[in-house]
């Protein structure tokens, strides 16, 4: 059967297990899928310098790495970073900030949404 | 059509409860339904409610990694699977329902 | 015709207006219930508003078996 | 040991499992000791007529009958319900309406105070 | 002191990494320190990080109602308790810390 | 000497003024330390604040063994 438009939408939650979770489903679903990851309000700490371990949490560098390798897109929304003032680390894949207009459209252009 | 319910979310939560009406009046509509458990969510694959769907023709799947990790073993109608094999019941879903 | 379909899980915690297209829906559900919004196109979950004991207008409620057929027909889900 | 002053607040998560946990551990405490419950913010709900069993939940109505029979006070906060307009039904234990103020004075005055 | 950490909150919750937190620093002070599983705080019970604060010397209580409508099997090093249970360990605690 | 020891754990979630009695102290744990307050009398958890790469002034934060020491000083523990 044929490829999905697929956005994962992380908005929530930042410095949790969710975010773990969301991005090891999120290598899953890069396999056989057209995936768009989208970090935006509370969700886009999550590409923050953090340290997931010192709270008990998995690192989050393995799933990035893994995305790195596929044909997934991250996206940051602009305005969620600019309104929290933070600073977005280096991750093994780039991070595209984008207006949140462009992530209405893309929201719109799927056809699976996932959010966590 | 066929819809499938992905269940992330803590054991003992609303979502819980949204997860198992919708999948109940799924079927109901004898549409092809199935749940997939994973992260807190593999708590979940425990509660009885979740073999009466079964029961009633819902088909089980859960996260065997987050199983093992969480040291929760389900019963033997519910089908072990992986991030890779949600990435598929992906693909044949008329509908997805992101629940966490 | 149902575009998207919006399932929100919390009360006021809607998405932003550009979002939302024209022929979206919103279907309130769990805790959502508790605050009618005041945009138009919603109905809520009947069973969650019953439980909380929240009054809504009867043409504004959903039972499963309805928000199933939704689902069926919007072109995709999105829970918020 | 003596007794001790015990203030339990229910704030949070109304129609949960959480005041069904908390009622239920109410009940323990009150062997024991000298137990108040207060009722405030979103937890005034808890109090009205709900429906636990219709979302998967049990009742509250034994753990607030076994509360009946003990010494317990059970109290709610005023301006919380009034600020939610909200109605409270008849239960098997007294429920006592005092302002903010009253709940201030309670917490300030207790041993141990327990939050949910 | 003696302190009593009871904690109810969701599996892989913050609360859970504040209870392990502060129970390691209490024992590290050779205070007196217990934990009580209720809840949903009940599946935290598995994981490893309470078995070794058991070995350091921590108290490790359990609702045994709630571990058996969620199917929970603790190890024996836990100690089966109730509601009256928790009730006396607040009479002996000198500090008392909820987590829900 | 302290009197009641606030525990906080979700941003900007305080209890409200008549509550805070002047020699209480609040801890921001976990989410908390994101938004630091306008208030006087409060400290940081350290392991929370540097996990989450918040900033926070030096003289502001305490470790575990701090809070402890704290924790057993104060009249009574509060967690909101």
């Amino acid at each position: 059967m044929a490829k999905k438009k697929i956005v994962l939408i992380i908005k929530s939650n930042p410095f949790s297990w969710k975010a773990f979770e969301a991005l090891r489903q999120a290598v899953g679903l890069s396999m056989g899928h057209d995936l768009t990851i989208i970090f935006m309000k509370e969700g886009v700490y999550t590409l923050t310098d953090w340290k997931p371990q010192m709270i008990g949490i998995e690192p989050l560098d393995k799933s990035m790495e893994a995305l790195g390798m596929t044909e997934a897109t991250v996206v940051a929304e602009e305005e969620a970073i600019r309104e929290r003032g933070i600073k977005l680390r280096q991750w093994p894949i780039e991070v595209k900030i984008r207006p949140k207009e462009e992530v209405c459209e893309l929201v719109e252009n799927a056809e699976v949404v996932i959010t966590w | 059509m066929n819809l499938l319910i992905v269940l992330a979310s803590n054991p003992y939560s609303h979502d819980f409860n949204t997860a198992v009406k919708l999948a109940e009046a799924s079927i109901n509509r004898n549409h092809r339904t199935s749940i997939f458990f994973m992260g807190n969510g593999i708590y979940s694959v425990l509660r009885p409610e979740v073999k009466e769907l079964y029961e009633k023709g819902a088909k089980i799947y859960y996260c065997a990694h987050n199983a093992q990790q969480r040291k929760i073993k389900p019963e033997e109608w519910a089908e072990s699977s992986s991030m890779y094999g949600l990435s598929k019941l992906v693909t044949e879903a008329d509908k997805v329902i992101m629940l966490d | 015709m149902v575009n998207n379909l919006w399932l929100i899980k919390r009360p006021a915690d809607f998405p932003e207006a550009d979002m939302l297209q024209p022929e979206d829906m919103i279907i309130l559900i769990q805790d959502a219930v508790i605050r009618v919004p005041t945009i138009e196109n919603w109905v809520a979950c009947r069973e969650d508003a019953v439980a909380r004991n929240i009054k809504i207008p009867e043409d504004k409620m959903m039972d499963y078996t309805d928000i199933i057929d939704l689902i069926e027909k919007a072109n995709k889900v999105i829970v918020w």
